[in-house]
């Protein structure tokens, strides 16, 4: 399935249409108004980033929008449709969407998963509730689960299926949620800071996989980093985020290249400057490729580093 | 030139682990001067954080020799290594755990002044106060709990904490990767003036580059356990030599220098390649 | 600019540019969310506990003035007489010695015993149990085979012996019922403990330079104890209810020293004609247990003071 | 049992407050075991409704001498396992408890006699000092074959009585008994009985009145009065063969107030024992008007507690006696309501100025040594005696003929020595003439009760509460009843 | 695995063993002497004297302890005094009415507060759920003999559809069960619904609620399957205290087990019977121990034998 996002891009409704959406928490210390009337869409094939610093509303954004966030707690409003349909008008609608339309990477992996649960009985769980594999067929699951997380990255996959989350690393448990996320075969991914535990080269195939899978199925992602290096390569849109609100919103180049806000530029300014570099001694072409795809000839441009060159 | 300020001499540490031992930090060595920076990096796991423990002696190495400023504390006893310990401190990679959650940001930083025999109270606090000031931090947070806090904050209570013993070594482990960018600049900046005002040494540990090359002057590269490569931030950064570190070097996403779209051209090229 | 992450300001202040939207926060759900249900639990319990615990303290603090016979008088004429009668507001016991007074007087015994036997074992238990838990080797190997030990032995059994070692007078029965609810809070703040002493702010003490004593006096046991004296406060039934199993098996306090275990186990004999002899003195336990453990409870749940100037 | 554990209709549940570790008496016997034991095994005599002894398996008992009594075994007795019974078995009885270690009947044997067989039924019982209340002794001594007989508790084994064990659980102290086909007698009238153990008092009640069990004994009087009245419940009273006191400590040195007869009259002076019987024991009680229970053989009325408090302070003060303090000590569960009348008793001497405190002691505790004064001192001792064989006299010698020499060895009542009473007594219990012997034990209660033992005294009745479908429950003075004569209605 | 077995075995027996020293030294220190409840308060001085002969009580202390710690080693401790019957087998007839009960109890236990629990953390705060809350800590304070007396006169007398005594049919196991799991349901469903509510506001909760999984599997395969180990260890505690006899309420109930056994062979001084009762009970909930011990593991991946933690 390798529809052609531009011909896609206006024509159909947008996968995620999110607007005027507030959320509000009830806390001892009063209503905290977590998210303040944001509007954004996302269609098929794209990726909307929202960039902010800690504690402005991202995470909030995000569970909000699949109605994670305590019952008892957060009070929703505005419009939210998820393939066009409106869930927070009808709660019981994002029950047919989370684990088969709707996915999330949630933020921090190390207390994602159940202690007590095998990685692969968790990941298991999710195959069987995407209804990629039944219950019965054990070895359809088996089958499945190895390569999803394979996908990963993750070495010796049958060995970590029997796995308890504490014998896995925070980056590998990263990996794996990613692999549970991709299980259903979404069409929307929420991934709040997907790659926030790995280590730069992790991150690359990471990046890497989610293109990948956004050119061949046409998959929306919500993207959310405090990582502008990240947040440039991948998304379509940008969302800066402050204190709940969208302060500035744009496409990648123009957000990069000309922020509007003093804010922004605050916050670009502050990147750490790394420089150029001398890539002279390289003497492995083709290595991110094949890693990433799993595919031995493929042409070789180091994918993150497009454009890096002057 | 004179003895260096720390020098780590064929670093080897284990783990206990079922069935036998895992070799976290295999034959290690590295030396900075006083008042410089040594950054390390490398993947995760590959033993970053338990050469800060072993710097602490929170772990006891298994062989090798850490000289502190001539003394070897590598197999030092607990009871001698204590009065010794206000001189070398640490920044912890979990901000949240390393702050005791019933004591006062405020409480939490004078604790290491009681340690210095500071013994009026006021005294303390007021000192407290004034280094919870210096890390950028609002007055108002002094009688706050940890938990009251955000990360970035409890990252700084932590620093503030470590600077009261008025330490002579600073390991920091993943000090700013809780923080968005611009609390980081601010307290890369902090370090910085701080280690111009009194030549404190650091050990800074992060697996950003780009901090890397803010604040350090020499970087070790590691990789599983082991050095892969040494030298000033300078030559390791832009003319990497190891393959590991090139690998490293590439995939560091540079906003700055980047320009340009996402690829889709490449990656769909890449998923029909894929798909053949 | 401060780069402090600040909470959004209630109602969204922060912002000027930006339209403020209207919340949509009704009453109905501030009614139904979890924080105002905490507080009004919390509130709830304050109240009810405080009511309950005041009704029961406050008559026995003033036993010696309220105008109550004596305890001690008996009109063997008006013996067993039901509540309300003859001014006999709980009625008269076997002897025909007005119950409240019994109660009223019993309870001061029975408090002091019940409080001291309470703060003895905690203290013991908490001492203990955190030394187990924190220094673990051969201290722990100790004080787990004690808890076991006291575990596998019949408790009443050892508790009457020893009071028929040395006498059943009060100090003796304070401490045998502090024996036997130390292990109770040893094995909490023990496996409290054991979690505690794994968190870094332990070893970021250490590295300040604390001794180990001091480690654990002054950072792991505030840690524990707010815990560990809710269960304390538990106990305070149990401490109650064994004085009274004591009676019951003839160690209590030697008589005719009135205390609630002993007014109860006296009067079970006559449960089935005379339930008040029974059944008045374990309401007024069951009172008061319950009051100050709502208490407890609602000093737990209650809503930390808001600090925040913001 | 059915699904609520009611009885059958041809079974009948009795329910003991005390478990019934053997079906033997030798080291022990307790009231309520007495029922169970002898409708298994059986003596020579029982002791009969007025406390007389009647004759169970001899059909003649007779003293054929000062120091020989001829027997003569009923003819043709069998064993519940068809053996007959034989001469050898008594003779090999007496032997056996007189072996025990700890019986507890040797100590009412001045000295067991020797049987010395005559024909194959017939057998004399020689003494050398005349035992003129053997008969009543012997209903202690329990017949069982010869050759199964052991210087313990038996198990189990075989009796004659009209009923035998079918099965038995002595931890849970649990017995089924089935008729006993060979029985020499009447046959009983109920198939089966179940013996329980329900050591609770509410618990027994609240058996009883489900309907759970058929009888329970030995009930306190806040029981019976519970009881008294409910439908489908009757109760049944006798009076019983002990005498409770609270006794004086007679180790007093000669100055002390309570070395004084006077002091101790005036006390008991402070004591209201009406209301104690009306009140606290709920009639369940009857005061004392002598030294031994009006139900023995030979008993004497010698005197009554009078209740006069300003009498009791006035002679006080008369006698100088001042901030007098009591204690009063005594064994949890020695009498019913024991805790209630110490309570009580308090109150009573408080009224007369005497402050009393009270020491209880736990079953299986020390009371012994503090008794004979080994651990420490006191005043007023709270204690029961029981003359299991109904005669006066085992009364009275043993608790005050005291002497010395047993004094030396703290054997005595409570340090009661007083040589001429101990005199009077034994004087009494060698007298082989009837007549005679009444005369002299009723001169020697008189000296006793003169030396005011107790401060006060009280003869308690044996109650039993039954379903209504019982009858024929014939409830003896010794707090047992023969089963055999019991019914139940259909 | 099997080093840790055996060296857990190893500290159990040494415990077992503490703890029969460590009664036999408090019995013979305590007042009371087992030939007068033996032989009567009628008994002479030199019956008395015989029968300490008879049990060996004459013997110094230390020889006494000696003869002990050989029968100890045979496994047979001697005839019980009053019983007149190895005191082992007198305990060993008794110990099922004992494991019986407590069975009956923690099965009734977790079959009521486990949902009772998640019942209260699933609406925490609610006028029913305070309610409840009410009700268990009122459960706590109730004397279980009270409790006992009123269900024996609830449920025997007035609606007599229970036995009020005894073990002769399982319905005579209802009323006791009863009352012995009212204080422990009201300990235990406190502490579930104080793991549940925790679990419960786990983030993994979330995330898998996220994944689509359905809320009845969120509560119990999750939440439940997390706070699995703090309860069941609860209960394996309780269970091993439990073989100790449940004292007053085998009294009340007449039943036959070791409780009421302790209380009767302490009031006889029945020594022998006192040391197989203590050296029984202690061995069963020293194995108890062990097994949940060991049970540990399986419940909770993260925890590896020997390292515990003993809750
Ligand atoms: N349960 C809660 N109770 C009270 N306030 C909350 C709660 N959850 C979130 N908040 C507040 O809502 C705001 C938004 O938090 P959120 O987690 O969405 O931030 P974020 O942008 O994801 O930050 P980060 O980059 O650190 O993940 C914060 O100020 C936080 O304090
Ligand atoms: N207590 C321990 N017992 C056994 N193995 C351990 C222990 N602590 C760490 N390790 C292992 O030692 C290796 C090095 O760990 P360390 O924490 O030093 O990594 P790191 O470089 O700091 O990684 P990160 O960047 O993720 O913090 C890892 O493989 C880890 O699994
Ligand atoms: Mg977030
Ligand atoms: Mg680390
Ligand atoms: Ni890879």
């Amino acid at each position: 399935m390798a529809a052609s996002p531009e011909t896609q891009k206006f024509t159909e409704q947008p996968l995620l249409e999110v607007r005027d959406f507030q959320v509000e928490l009830i806390t001892d210390a009063g209503i905290i108004r977590a998210v303040d009337s944001v509007s954004f869409s996302i269609h098929r094939g794209e990726t909307v980033t929202i960039i902010g610093e800690s504690g402005s509303g991202k995470s909030t954004t995000a569970m909000g929008i699949l109605r994670l966030l305590p019952e008892d707690l957060a009070v929703l409003s505005g419009t939210v449709l998820i393939d066009g349909v409106d869930i927070t008008a009808d709660p019981k609608a994002i029950d047919k969407v989370r684990g088969k339309t709707l996915a999330l990477i949630p933020q921090d992996p190390m207390t994602a998963l159940s202690p007590v649960h095998s990685i692969g009985s968790q990941l298991f769980e999710a195959i069987r509730i995407a209804g990629a594999a039944s219950a019965k067929d054990k070895g359809a699951l088996q089958a499945r689960a190895v390569r999803l997380l394979e996908q990963v990255h993750i070495p010796t996959p049958e060995k970590q299926l029997k796995k308890y989350p504490h014998q896995l690393s925070g980056g590998m448990l990263q990996r794996v949620l990613i692999a549970i996320a991709l299980a259903s075969e979404p069409q929307l991914l929420v991934a709040d800071e997907p790659t926030s535990a790995l280590d730069v080269t992790v991150q690359g195939g990471i990046l890497d996989l989610l293109l990948e899978l956004q050119e061949q199925r046409g998959i929306g992602i919500l993207m959310i980093t405090h990582d502008l290096g990240v947040a440039r390569l991948i998304s379509d849109r940008i969302h800066v985020m402050k204190d709940g609100s969208f302060v500035e919103s744009g496409e990648v180049q123009q957000i990069v290249d000309h922020p509007a806000t003093q804010y922004t530029r605050d916050l670009l300014a502050a990147v750490p400057v790394l420089g150029p570099w001398d890539e002279t001694p390289a003497a492995t072409p083709g290595r991110r490729a094949a890693h990433a795809a799993g595919s031995p000839a493929a042409p070789d441009p180091a994918l993150t580093q497009t454009g890096a060159k002057p | 030139m004179t003895k260096p300020f720390l020098a780590v001499e064929n670093l080897v540490v284990d783990y206990h682990v079922p069935g036998g031992t895992f070799r976290a930090v295999d034959d290690v060595s590295f030396s900075v001067d006083k008042g410089r920076t040594i950054a390390v990096v490398g993947e995760s796991g590959c033993g970053k954080s338990t050469i800060a423990k072993a710097l602490m002696r929170l772990v006891t190495p298994t062989s090798g020799r850490i000289e502190l400023d001539g003394t070897d504390i590598a197999s030092m006893s607990e009871a001698k290594l204590r009065p010794m310990r206000s001189r070398f401190q640490m920044v912890f990679q979990d901000p949240y755990g390393s702050l005791d959650p019933h004591m006062t940001a405020q409480e939490i930083v004078a604790e290491p002044l009681k340690l210095q025999g500071v013994r009026s109270k006021a005294e303390r606090h007021k000192a407290a106060a004034t280094l919870i000031d210096q890390v950028g931090l609002p007055v108002r947070s002094l009688d706050k709990h940890p938990s009251e806090f955000s990360g970035g904050q409890r990252q700084r209570i932590g620093i503030a904490r470590a600077l009261a013993s008025k330490p002579e070594l600073l390991v920091c482990d993943e000090a700013t990767s809780a923080l968005d960018v611009s609390v980081q600049a601010q307290v890369l900046r902090l370090l910085k003036s701080i280690q111009d005002d009194t030549g404190i040494t650091y050990v800074f540990i992060s697996h950003n580059l780009g901090v890397v090359q803010e604040i350090s002057d020499s970087v070790m590269v590691m990789q599983k356990g082991r050095l892969v490569e040494h030298g000033s931030t300078a030559s390791v950064l832009t003319a990497p030599k190891e393959d590991y570190t090139r690998k490293l070097r590439r995939a560091a996403l540079d906003p700055s220098t980047m320009t340009g779209l996402k690829p889709r051209h490449l990656v769909r090229s890449l998923a029909l390649a894929n798909q053949a | 600019m401060s780069l402090d992450t600040a909470t959004p300001a209630p109602g969204g202040a922060g912002e000027t540019v930006r339209q403020p939207s209207p919340s949509a926060v009704t009453k109905a759900d501030i009614a139904r969310a979890g924080a105002t249900r905490r507080r009004n639990a919390a509130k709830w319990k304050l109240i009810v506990g405080t009511i309950c615990t005041l009704l029961v303290i406050i008559p026995i603090i003033l036993a010696q003035v309220l105008p109550l016979p004596d305890a001690n008088f008996q009109d063997l004429g008006a013996r067993r007489l039901p509540p309300l009668t003859d001014g006999h507001l709980f009625g008269t016991d076997q002897l025909g010695r007005d119950l409240l007074s019994r109660v009223l007087h019993g309870g001061q015994v029975s408090l002091t015993i019940g409080l001291l036997a309470v703060l003895v074992s905690g203290a013991i238990g908490i001492i203990l149990g955190a030394a187990a838990g924190y220094y673990g080797g051969w201290v722990d190997t100790i004080v787990s085979r004690v808890l076991e030990a006291q575990m596998s032995l019949p408790l009443l059994m050892m508790l009457l012996l020893v009071v028929a070692l040395f006498g059943p007078s009060i100090p003796v029965i304070t401490f045998v019922i502090a024996i036997a609810q130390w292990p109770e809070v040893a094995r909490l703040t023990r496996s409290m403990v054991l979690v505690e002493r794994e968190k870094p702010y332990v070893s970021a003490a250490r590295i300040l330079g604390l001794h180990k004593i001091q480690i654990l006096i002054q950072h792991i046991i505030p840690n524990v104890i707010k815990q560990a004296t809710l269960v304390v406060l538990l106990l305070l039934a149990q401490a109650v209810l064994l004085e009274s199993a004591l009676s019951f098996l003839g160690a209590g306090p030697q008589r005719p020293f009135a205390t609630w275990g002993r007014i109860i186990s006296d009067g079970q004999d006559y449960i089935t004609t005379s339930w008040w002899m029974v059944t008045l003195p374990g309401l007024v336990i069951v009172l008061m247990v319950v009051g100050v453990n709502l208490l407890g409870d609602g000093l737990r749940d209650r809503p930390r003071r808001k600090k925040k100037g913001a | 049992a059915g699904p609520t554990g009611l009885p059958g209709p041809s079974t009948l549940t009795l329910a003991l407050n005390r478990s019934l570790v053997s079906l033997d008496n030798k080291l022990n016997q307790f009231d309520a075991a007495v029922t169970v034991q002898r409708a298994v095994r059986q003596g020579l005599t029982a002791i009969g409704p007025e406390t007389k002894p009647v004759l169970v398996l001899a059909e003649r008992f007779e003293m054929t001498g000062p120091t020989e009594w001829t027997v003569t075994l009923r003819e043709g007795i069998r064993y519940s396992d068809n053996s007959p019974v034989q001469v050898e078995d008594v003779a090999t009885a007496l032997k056996m408890y007189q072996q025990v270690q700890g019986s507890f009947v040797a100590g009412f044997f001045p000295e067991f006699p020797e049987v010395v067989p005559v024909d194959d039924r017939t057998f004399k019982m020689v003494s050398k000092k005349p035992i003129p209340i053997l008969d009543s002794l012997m209903s202690m001594i329990l017949i069982t074959p010869a050759a199964q007989n052991k210087p313990e508790e038996l198990q189990e084994g075989v009796g004659t009585g009209p009923y035998v064990v079918t099965k038995f659980n002595r931890g849970a102290g649990t017995y089924s008994l089935e008729r006993n086909k060979n029985y020499w007698g009447p046959a009983p009238q109920v198939d089966n009985v179940e013996v329980r153990f329900l050591p609770e008092e509410s618990s027994r009640v609240i058996a009883l009145r489900s309907g759970e069990v058929d009888v329970i004994d030995s009930i306190t009087p806040d029981s019976r009065e519970q009881l008294a009245g409910l439908p489908g419940v009757e109760l049944q009273e006798a009076s019983s063969l002990r005498l409770n006191q609270i006794f004086f400590n007679f180790r007093k040195p000669a100055g002390h107030p309570l070395a004084d007869p006077r002091v101790r009259q005036a006390l008991s002076m402070a004591i209201d024992g009406e209301a104690l019987v009306r009140d606290v024991l709920v009639d369940s009680v009857t005061q004392a008007e002598g030294v031994t229970p009006s139900s023995l053989t030979g008993y004497h009325k010698t005197g009554e507690y009078v209740y006069d408090p300003e009498k009791a302070k006035a002679t006080l003060e008369e006698l100088g006696v001042k901030d007098l303090t009591l204690k009063i000590i005594w064994e949890t569960g020695e009498f019913a309501s024991d805790t209630s009348v110490m309570e009580a008793l308090v109150e009573m001497f408080g009224k007369i100025g005497v402050k009393a405190e009270l020491q209880q002691f736990e079953p299986g505790g020390n009371i012994l040594a503090w008794r004979q004064g080994k651990q420490g001192d006191w005043d007023l001792l709270g204690n029961g005696y029981p003359s299991p064989t109904g005669l006066a006299i085992t009364m009275l010698q043993g608790m005050y003929s005291g002497t010395p020499e047993k004094e030396a060895t703290r054997e005595t009542y409570q340090g009661y020595v007083i040589p001429e009473v101990t005199a009077k007594i034994q004087a009494a219990s060698a007298e082989a003439d009837p007549a005679r012997r009444t005369e002299l034990l009723n001169d020697a209660q008189q000296a006793v009760w003169d030396t005011w033992p107790c401060a006060w005294a009280f003869v308690p009745k044996s109650v039993l509460a039954h379903r209504e479908r019982v009858s024929g429950i014939n409830l003896a003075p010794t707090n047992s009843y023969p089963l055999v004569d019991v019914r139940l209605e259909a | 695995m099997t080093n840790y077995i055996l060296k857990r075995l190893g500290q159990g027996l040494l415990t077992v063993f503490l703890t029969v020293s460590t009664v036999f030294i408090l019995i013979r220190m305590a007042p009371g002497d087992p030939a007068v409840s033996y032989a009567g308060p009628l008994a002479s001085n030199d019956q008395l004297a015989a029968v300490r002969e008879q049990f060996g009580l004459d013997k110094p202390v230390l020889e006494q302890y000696w003869i002990f710690l050989q029968q100890l080693f045979t496994g047979n401790l001697g005839q019980s005094y009053s019983f007149q019957a190895p005191a082992m087998q007198v305990v060993a007839e008794r110990m099922p009415y004992t494991l019986t009960l407590a069975t009956a109890a923690i099965l009734l236990t977790a079959v009521v507060a486990i949902p009772l629990g998640v019942w209260m953390s699933r609406r925490p705060d609610t006028g029913k759920e305070l309610g409840v809350n009410v009700l268990t800590i009122a459960g706590q304070s109730m004397p279980d003999f009270w409790t006992g007396i009123m269900l024996l006169t609830g449920f025997a007398v007035l609606i007599p559809i229970f036995p009020a005594s005894g073990f002769a049919t399982w319905g005579g196991l209802v009323l006791p069960t009863i009352t012995i799991a009212i204080l422990q349901i009201a300990l235990i469903s406190r502490m579930v619904r104080r793991e549940m509510t925790t679990n419960l506001a786990a983030p993994f909760l979330t995330v898998a609620r996220s994944r689509g999984v359905r809320s009845s599997a969120l509560t119990w395969r999750y939440a439940m399957g997390n706070s699995a180990i703090p309860v069941f260890t609860a209960l394996g505690t309780r269970f091993a205290a439990m073989l100790n006899g449940v004292v007053v309420v085998e009294v009340v109930f007449a039943w036959p087990g070791v409780g009421s056994l302790i209380v009767r062979a302490l009031e006889t001084r029945d020594y022998p019977l006192i040391q197989a009762t203590v050296l029984l009970t202690a061995l069963l909930a020293v194995g108890v121990q062990l097994l949940i011990d060991l049970a540990y593991p399986l419940l909770d991946p993260r925890v590896r034998l020997g390292k515990a933690a003993t809750a």
